[in-house]
């Protein structure tokens, strides 16, 4: 079973080059990582800024996530982080990465490991838009 | 024993209420979302979205009793990534 | 159209961190980064070095690869670049990144840059084995 | 003008017949690696694994003509990446 090198909610920066560093390994021939980051504009709205907020379990579900990810591809490793707190645009609100022996499971377990994370990680987004309104995204 | 049920909200949630934190009588879940939509007209168009948990579990029928000192917390779709 | 911000055949190590951050975009809510990485076992037996040759036309080839992707999906930028000569184990050998307004499409646009990549670079691998052996991978 | 083609040997079709370039007369192209195969006897196990540019054109038909004063490159199998 795959070798789970991070699982974070943090308030700090992420670090997509360090995150994709710590899924190397000897063994491993692919690694594929993914950052979402925080855009400029959504809907053609320009944003102005832009907050995560977490529920007290998000560190707990992160780790479930993690772990179903290791059991269900054949993985070297991974390591996924999830950002809290004010975020600048162009900053990444999420960073996964796997790492596997050949390169044909790489992508979807990476793609499998961001789709779970969205949907299982108790964290929302509210967004400030350059004209002074806001939104919680996903519940307007 | 407290006699009331902490009900948190989170998000648009708490936003909508403006309160993170609500003690509120116990009951079925849905006749305290009921009271709280009455109270606080705002969450009515949020709380058709959010999940549940009582006391750390998962909700999945809104029919269940919430006694006194059980705690609820009432979560928005989640927007992570 | 995409940007096109790197592609390069080159002798000198690949730093997927740094070419992950040169798709990085304002504009950009995903970014997927690709690195296949020498390892130490091929099929079973220890890999002791390994070189990479590339054929004259190959910057050539790669820039028409890169175009192609470029053309194919909805990309803010992407970038590619193969190394050659002789590479250490755990190193990078391609590094392929790739960043989109949403992350619908990122990974499968990675996924083609690095198929289309190793189907038409024209680039060769040689393998020294532990045992003294040698091959020139896929010509056994 | 060369009276020659040069043929230009990449990987493990170089290290099969040991040369990076060889002259060889001109010829049907097929006719010009028989003649390789014939004279460097480990380049038959790569031949039928590799694909041909003439004049840094991809070659569809080995009994394409080879004039003197042409190149020939004999690419292996890719192995990038």
């Amino acid at each position: 079973m795959a070798d789970i090198r991070l699982v974070e909610v943090t308030d700090r920066p992420l670090d997509p080059g360090a995150i994709e560093r710590l899924v190397g390994d000897d063994r491993a021939g692919a690694v594929v990582c993914f950052s979402g980051n925080v855009r400029d504009h959504d809907h053609g709205r320009v944003v102005a800024s832009l907050t995560y907020e977490a529920h007290p379990t998000a560190d707990s579900v992160l780790k479930d996530v993690a772990q179903e990810i290791a059991s269900r591809f054949d993985l070297v490793a991974l390591a996924v982080a999830h950002r809290l707190g004010p975020i600048a645009i162009g900053d990444a609100a999420l960073v996964a990465a796997v790492s596997t022996g050949h390169r044909g499971d790489a992508f979807a377990a990476c793609a499998a490991l961001v789709d779970l994370t969205k949907e299982r990680l108790p964290v929302w987004k509210h967004q400030v838009f350059a004209d002074g309104t806001d939104e919680w995204v996903n519940c307007a | 024993m407290p006699a009331t049920v902490e009900v948190h909200l989170f998000a648009a949630a708490r936003a909508a209420v403006g309160h993170s934190v609500l003690e509120v009588g116990p009951g079925g879940l849905a006749d305290i979302l009921g009271r709280l939509e009455a109270d606080y007209p705002d969450f009515s168009a949020v709380r058709p979205r959010c999940s549940f948990l009582l006391d750390g579990t998962a909700v999945h029928d809104e029919g269940v009793p919430v006694g006194a000192g059980s705690r609820v917390d009432v979560l928005p779709p989640f927007s992570g990534g």
